[in-house]
């Protein structure tokens, strides 16, 4: 039985709105073995610290993903922040974890439309995209951008945001809460969208450490681990607990983000509830000299930012570590022994996004 | 008038975007703007399309795809560069692994800018295809009939 | 509120023993990254528990050549390819290995050529 | 005979008018579901006529002359069934155009293509024995396999045949190629395998396969009305009501696994359609 | 009588001229004119003896019964001879042997075998059974010439014996005709155990390992079923009293039964039919056309054509609806065990015995109208199997292989022949051609009974399908240009073309069997409308004119490459993978070993049916 068909699975695939290549050996319909490839992608934007001053690489480090762009330029800012010893202002740090909750919302439900359409299921998708275009507004109204919102900088944030405007957006987020809870319960139970994730992908828990999976992926496996938990932002004042589910399969990383989401609607009241008044900004002076490792939670897991300053504008080394790039191990496992049909699912369940991993 | 501006399939190729306009393409087929109003429909395939979309600029790696898949496409056909990087190479433009913006590898008809490009724009960019297609389609045929 | 950052220099020789020593006490590899100075500076970065620790290791640029920890961590290979990419560095022993094919760029080993940093202002 | 010229000129004519309204009709309603609006009643025919206006798109030789073959052997099974023909005939004939479809698929030796062949067989092997049992069932209440003896036959077959008629609903899912079962190819490309066996085909060949669509949904439409023959104002709205069921279930599942797909129909097949068949063989024995 | 007499021992007289012959030149020669008249002996006895009645001939009983039983013993002989050194001690067999004949014989000597004075006759059946065989059987014969020259250019190692083996052949036709035409079971039970002996000659003929192991499995298996046809005789001749064919066939059911199972039992085994099917698999590593002849269109139609006699004694019993029962097991199994084969013999030989299974289907159920499609069946299998057979060989010679998956592109390689082989291909399954026409009345009569049966043949009937259609897609298969080949076919096409032909004549032409030979015999209307008939004709016509289409020339067709998801590289048909080469972008069929593996279904289908076997012998008396 040694003849196997081998086909291209993309660049350009409609499955994935992104372009990754993957080399699909299979027999039948069972994929034996999956090769990844990567680099459509790859613009080199990590030599760009040698062009552009640390100051304007901001827009540079948001413009690695469009989707988690916003934590992107927070892990940056803290990074170089720290780097130089500036200490942010309240507000900002409780502004920064509004931004991130709400691009973790509108990025998970994103992932949760997306996942739906790889299963077939476009009403599910409509739907989801239908919400997640109601965050979008209010992301808008916040900060003037959709999904690049260019409003973090070194030293704190370019926006506040008024009282009476956060009224608002609670009250918004009340009902597309409760409109969100009714989408995803299709997901909680339906027959086939059980079929089509429970059982497929499965990483099991021993499998995360060696495999180096993060986020939602090591949550779903059972592994608590949420960078968040580090405190960075104004995340140490705020109640919570890492979502974290057993099984480990795509069932258990749809389940994870979207109890995520949840939290991430009670991590934005609380936020709001406590969030201090003051500016929202501080000059930077001077010019980077050290090292650093920055992580930030990001919706899909932890990404790492190594900054190494030298005295000059023009940073050493601006290298990013995505979650995405971390799960390709983690996919190549995962994908051995599925269905053809499961192929989608599985690299979408590990919400890959390409753009970052390949920067 | 043809029929031709009633239904233009697109797809859609991500170049080396950032997933801002990506997902901003892919919005633009939601309930809130509902692009197949106008009879559009996302193929994925580019033998089906009319329309091809791309997003971000053109790097190294994918010239040749993107090369690929244009050649792939059924004449009349349509090239519409989405967002800064994919008129320019954008933020992106100085990048060792950057050869610039689509049209330094395949005919661009229409521009949409923005970064990232808002859906409303993409919309707008598509509906301006329509009269650039059909233009295409009588030149087509006027060429059918003279050869 | 910043985490601690632990970073330890060690030599080659020591890496790959002391890689496997860590991955034995569950230390999870969060990272390698390469930076280049006067010689290569690879990072191998792991996590336990939110605790953050960095084992260093310095390589000649002439003669760049590193041994392969893949087989240690099943992430690494993803890494050690990069590496090899963008720098130009050596890895034997990859468990996947794409042989120089991970990123075909339009310049070999971009990182390792020298570009004078451009003053735009 | 001159019933039978006007019929199958009649099926050849108006099927795909019908057709192509069910399926823009289908894809408001779908639209609506999804809380959109939707593209205009009239776009299926927009669509296919802008098709026959692009470049003629193939791979190679043989590739749309098969998908040729395809369309008139759906006409001839189409028009014999509404000429009152051979029940089974009809169906033979049906499988004998799928045939050359996935025939068209596998010439193009494009791994797409291909596995959309070998799932589209996988579909065949899943809803024919099912078409076929409902052939039987139907000649087990009227006695002949002729389309117009089960049309004019005065019984009420569905009081007889519930559960072949559940499982032809069932299996007309996957003839229909609507979601939980369109795995060799879908509506919205956006799955594993492209457009599956459509992949392919690109310009006027694409339009011939949508047109071919719509017959194939009067034929299917047909099969399920001969269950309410007996009142034809009953069956015309029964018949409307399953299309509206099928696009509902289009949109509230995700696409199932081939395996599913296999025993779940085979399932039905054998339990609903075989045990009605067998209720009714000792009822009719009695 | 003239053409019986003719054809059963014309054949003899080439059996021994190519043995007597080295010269491959006048055994060419030989084969050639010697299967000429035997195709012409069995057109003449169609054309002079087609009458509704049987025509019973007396034959002078003494010389000829002193002659079978001398037969009997020689072949005894023959038998134990060849057993002289058994591989892997299967002391059973001479044990097979003796046993069984020393029955017979004694019964024979001692004079307990009853006179029968009529011992030959003919009928519509034993026509049909003629055509099928002096067709056929002649154009394999044809096609024989050509593949073992070069089969013995190809493998060295296996000793030239082309002289047996074409003299195997003829053998093998004057035993057929023998069996077809007798009246007498003591002259079957002869010629039968003739045709067994051909078997295991042939099927050992590479002389290998396998191959020995395999004859002598087949020897054994078949021997089994010469045991229940001698215990037959042995029954007949003491307890009903006669051993003459038609009588046996017209007394009671209660006496006759149990004779008629054992002769039944001997004809599913001689028909591969499951708990024996294992027989027919081993036989494929004989050369092809042995195949062909033997293996699907002929010999194991012997075992249907026996059973079909038997059928109006098995109508309306539990035991006959026992052996049906075998039959459809064997037609889902042997269908659903096909899918997992890529062998191209193999999935044949699967499907071979899926087939015979819904004859014997129909066989078994036994009423007129069922009889008439099991009839139907024989006609159409036979041509389109012998060819399928003829063109996997040849691929075989040609590229080296019969795996399915190497015949990928095959049109583009060997277009003529890709053609003719799909000609084969869908005279197996697809509408209009034979066996789905034949699958059409089987439905069209299995409605009325009992659902078990319908269901039985749909789903065989769309397993089939399965396998069929993606050997089909490997065919058609458009891999770009590569060399032609296919030269040096020479005398073999007019064997394929001459099946080819056949195969899509007999479609044209079964209502006229119908009326004319089927009809008179089973007396009942064939159940085809006039309607039904011309859809045929059109849905025929239409498959013979589309092809023409083909040649309408096309302009503005725009040539594209393969969608490969955006990877491809200059070569159409490659792309670019993970690694950065280009590879190749061939697509495997689908086997599904996971349900239809052989490991899974080959021990379920032995059992089942060997416990309908027993049910069959113990529902003797209902």
């Amino acid at each position: 039985m040694a003849k196997r068909t081998i086909i291209p699975f993309g660049p350009q695939h409609p499955v994935l709105p992104e372009p990754i290549h993957l080399d699909l050996v299979l027999e039948d319909e069972m994929v034996v073995e999956a090769i990844p490839s990567i680099g459509f992608v790859h613009r080199g934007l990590e030599l760009l610290c040698k062009k552009k001053s640390f100051k304007d690489l901001i827009y540079v480090a948001e413009r690695v993903c469009g989707i988690c762009s916003f934590m992107h330029g927070m892990a940056f800012s803290q990074g170089i922040e720290k780097i130089m010893d500036v200490s942010v202002p309240d507000r900002a740090l409780y502004l920064r974890v509004f931004w991130s909750e709400m691009s973790r919302i509108h990025s998970h439900i994103l992932w949760l439309g997306l996942t739906a359409d790889a299963i077939g299921f476009e009403s599910l998708f409509c739907h989801c995209w239908r919400i997640r275009e109601k965050i979008l507004n209010i992301i808008e109204d916040t900060t003037g951008g959709r999904v690049i919102f260019g409003v973090c900088k070194v030293g704190g944030v370019r926006r506040d945001v008024d009282d009476d405007t956060f009224k608002r957006i609670l009250g918004q987020l009340k009902e597309i809460e409760s409109d969100y809870n009714n989408i995803v319960d299709v997901f909680r139970r339906d027959y086939t969208v059980k079929h089509r994730f429970s059982g497929v992908g499965v990483l099991p828990r021993e499998d995360v450490c060696p495999l180096g999976a993060v986020g939602p992926v090591g949550r779903a496996s059972g592994v608590s681990q949420d960078m968040r938990k580090l405190g960075y932002a104004a995340y140490n004042n705020l109640d919570f607990e890492p979502v974290t589910e057993s099984a480990g399969d795509c069932y258990a990383r749809c389940m994870v983000r979207i109890r995520e989401v949840n939290l991430s609607f009670d991590l934005i009241r609380q936020a709001v509830e406590k969030i201090p008044d003051g500016p929202v900004d501080v000059k930077v002076k001077g010019l980077p000299e050290g090292e650093v490792f920055s992580r930030v939670e990001q919706p899909r897991g932890e990404v790492v930012y190594y900054l190494k300053g030298n005295g000059t504008k023009f940073l050493d080394r601006f290298r990013i570590r995505t979650p995405t790039f971390t799960h390709i191990a983690a996919l190549v496992q995962m994908l051995a022994g599925c269905d053809l049909a499961d192929v989608p699912v599985i690299v979408l369940s590990i919400d890959p996004c390409i753009s970052c991993a390949e920067r | 008038m043809s029929f031709i501006k009633k239904s233009p399939w697109m797809f859609h190729y991500d170049g080396s975007s950032c997933n801002g306009c990506d997902i901003e393409v892919l919005a633009c087929l939601m309930p809130m703007y509902d692009i197949e109003r106008f009879g559009v429909i996302n193929t994925g395939n580019p033998k089906h399309s009319d329309i091809l979309l791309i997003t971000g600029s053109i790097n190294r790696q994918n010239e040749d795809v993107v090369k690929t898949l244009y050649g792939q496409m059924g004449n009349p056909k349509v090239v519409i560069a989405i967002g800064t990087c994919a008129a320019s190479g954008g933020i992106f433009a100085e990048c060792y692994n950057i050869l610039g913006g689509v049209n330094t590898t395949i005919p661009v008809d229409l521009y949409v800018p923005g970064c990232a490009a808002r859906p409303e724009a993409i919309i707008d960019g598509v509906i301006q295809a329509l009269d650039i297609l059909e233009e295409k389609q009588k030149q087509r045929k006027k060429g059918k009939v003279t050869k | 509120m910043f985490e601690e950052q632990e970073i330890i220099s060690i030599g080659k020789r020591e890496l790959v023993d002391r890689i496997r020593g860590l991955s034995s006490q569950d230390y999870r590899l969060v990272q390698i990254g390469c930076t280049k100075l006067e010689t290569f500076q690879i990072d191998y970065s792991f996590d336990k528990d939110y605790k953050f620790l960095n084992i260093r290791v310095n390589v000649p640029i002439e003669d760049a050549q590193l041994p392969s920890i893949s087989g240690i961590c099943g992430s690494a290979f993803v890494y050690e390819n990069e590496i090899h990419d963008f720098f130009g560095i050596k890895v034997d022993g990859i468990s996947i290995d794409y042989g120089g094919n991970f990123y075909r760029t339009a310049v070999q080993a971009p990182f390792n050529i020298e570009e004078p940093s451009t003053d735009e202002e | 005979m001159n019933t039978v010229f006007y019929t199958t000129i009649g099926y050849i004519l108006l099927a795909p008018f019908v057709g192509g309204l069910l399926m823009g009709l289908d894809r408001i309603v779908t639209a609506r579901m999804q809380s959109r609006v939707g593209p205009p009643v009239l776009q299926p025919f927009y669509d296919v006529f802008k098709l026959f206006g692009k470049d003629k798109l193939t791979v190679n030789q043989f590739h749309n002359y098969y998908l040729v073959c395809f369309f008139i052997f759906i006409l001839v099974s189409g028009s014999m069934f509404f000429a009152g023909n051979d029940l089974l005939m009809v169906i033979f004939a049906f499988i004998v155009a799928d045939v050359l479809l996935i025939l068209a698929a596998y010439s193009t030796n494009s791994p797409y293509s291909s596995i959309g062949a070998e799932r589209e067989l996988l579909q065949m092997l899943s809803a024919e024995p099912m078409i076929l049992l409902s052939a039987v069932g139907l000649y087990m209440v009227t006695g002949s396999f002729k389309v117009s003896a089960i049309v004019s036959c005065e019984k009420p077959l569905i009081v007889y045949l519930p559960g072949v008629f559940l499982g032809l609903t069932y299996v007309l899912t996957i003839k229909l190629r609507k979601s939980p079962f369109d795995l060799s190819t879908s509506h919205h490309a956006h799955q594993e395998l492209v457009k599956g066996i459509t992949t392919e085909f690109a310009g006027p060949a694409l339009a011939v396969i949508e047109i071919v669509h719509w017959y194939e949904t009067i034929l299917l439409l047909g099969m399920i009305y001969l269950f309410f023959a007996f009142n034809p104002v009953l069956g015309v709205v029964v018949v409307v009501f399953v299309y509206f069921l099928e696009v509902l279930v289009d949109n509230t599942n995700a696409r199932i696994k081939w395996e599913l797909m296999l025993k779940s129909a085979w399932m039905v097949t054998i339990i609903v359609g075989g045990g009605n068949l067998f209720v009714l063989y000792y009822v009719l024995r009695l | 009588m003239t053409w019986i007499t003719f054809l059963i021992i014309f054949p003899l007289l080439p059996a021994c001229l190519v043995l007597l012959f080295k010269s491959v030149s006048i055994q060419k020669w030989v084969v050639i004119i010697a299967s000429a008249l035997i195709c012409i002996g069995s057109v003449c006895l169609a054309l002079t003896c087609t009458q509704a009645e049987a025509q019973y001939f007396r034959v002078t009983p003494d010389i000829v019964n002193k002659l079978v039983a001398t037969g009997d013993i020689t072949l005894a002989l023959v038998f134990l001879y060849v057993c002289r050194h058994l591989p892997l001690k299967r002391y059973w067999i001479p044990l097979l042997v003796v046993v069984q004949y020393g029955a017979v014989v004694w019964y024979d000597l001692s004079g307990r075998v009853p006179e029968t004075t009529h011992c030959l006759f003919v009928d519509n059946l034993s026509v049909i059974m003629a055509l099928v065989i002096g067709i056929v059987g002649p154009l394999i014969t044809v096609y024989t010439i050509g593949y073992m020259e070069k089969y013995h250019e190809e493998h060295p190692e296996v000793p030239d014996r082309r002289d047996q083996f074409l003299s195997a052949i003829f053998l093998f036709f004057s035993a057929m005709y023998g069996i077809i035409f007798s009246n007498n079971i003591t002259w079957i039970y002869f010629f039968w155990e003739i045709t067994t002996f051909c078997s295991f000659i042939m099927i050992g003929y590479p002389q290998t390992e396998e191959a020995v192991h395999n004859s002598f499995l087949a020897l054994w298996m078949l021997l089994l079923g010469g045991l229940g046809f001698a215990a037959a005789i042995l029954y007949a001749s003491s307890v009903c009293g006669t051993v003459d064919l038609r009588q046996l066939l017209t007394m009671k059911k209660s006496v006759v039964l149990l004779p008629v199972l054992l002769i039944c039992f001997a004809g599913l085994n001689k028909a591969a039919q499951f708990p024996f099917a294992k027989w027919l698999l081993g036989a494929m590593v004989a050369p092809t056309p042995s195949s062909a002849l033997l293996h699907s269109s002929t010999m194991v139609k012997a075992g249907v054509y026996i059973v079909l006699r038997c059928a109006p004694v098995l109508h309306g019993t539990a035991a006959g609806a026992m052996v049906a029962l075998i039959g459809g097991l064997s037609f889902l199994a042997g269908s659903a065990l096909a899918i997992s084969q890529r062998d191209g013999k193999r999935v044949l030989a699967y499907s071979t015995i899926g087939n015979l299974g819904l004859i014997i289907l129909c066989a078994g159920i036994g009423s007129h109208l069922t009889l008439w499609a099991a009839v139907l069946l024989i006609i159409f299998h036979a041509p389109a199997k012998a060819l399928m057979f003829l063109c996997v060989g040849t691929v075989e010679q040609q590229t080296g292989s019969r795996d399915i998956e190497d015949m990928n592109g095959l049109i583009s390689r060997m277009p003529l022949l890709t053609i003719v082989m799909l000609i084969g291909l869908a005279g197996m399954f697809l509408a209009p051609f034979g066996m789905l026409i034949s699958k059409w009345v089987v439905l069209e009569v299995l409605a009325r009974k009992n659902p078990v049966l319908p269901m039985i043949v749909i789903f065989g009937g769309e397993l089939m399908l399965f396998f069929y259609v993606k050997w089909m897609g490997k065919l058609v298969a458009v891999t770009g240009p590569q060399p032609q080949q296919g030269e040096g076919i020479g005398i073999e096409w007019s064997a394929l073309g001459g099946l080819a032909v056949l195969t899509v004549l007999v479609c044209g032409l079964f209502p006229f069997v119908g009326i004319y030979l089927i009809e008179p015999m089973y007396g009942c209307d064939p159940m085809l409308s006039r309607q039904a008939i011309r859809a045929v004709a059109i849905m025929l016509g239409l498959m013979l004119l589309l092809p023409l289409g083909f040649f309408i020339p096309r302009k503005d067709l725009v040539h594209v490459d393969l969608y490969l998801s955006g990877a491809n590289v200059t070569d159409p048909h490659k792309f670019m993978d993970s690694m950065g080469t280009a590879r190749d972008c061939s697509f495997k069929n689908y086997y599904i070993n996971k349900y239809f593996s052989e490991e899974k279904l080959f021990p379920g289908a032995l059992v089942g049916s060997i416990v309908l076997l027993i049910l069959m012998f113990s529902m003797e008396k209902l």
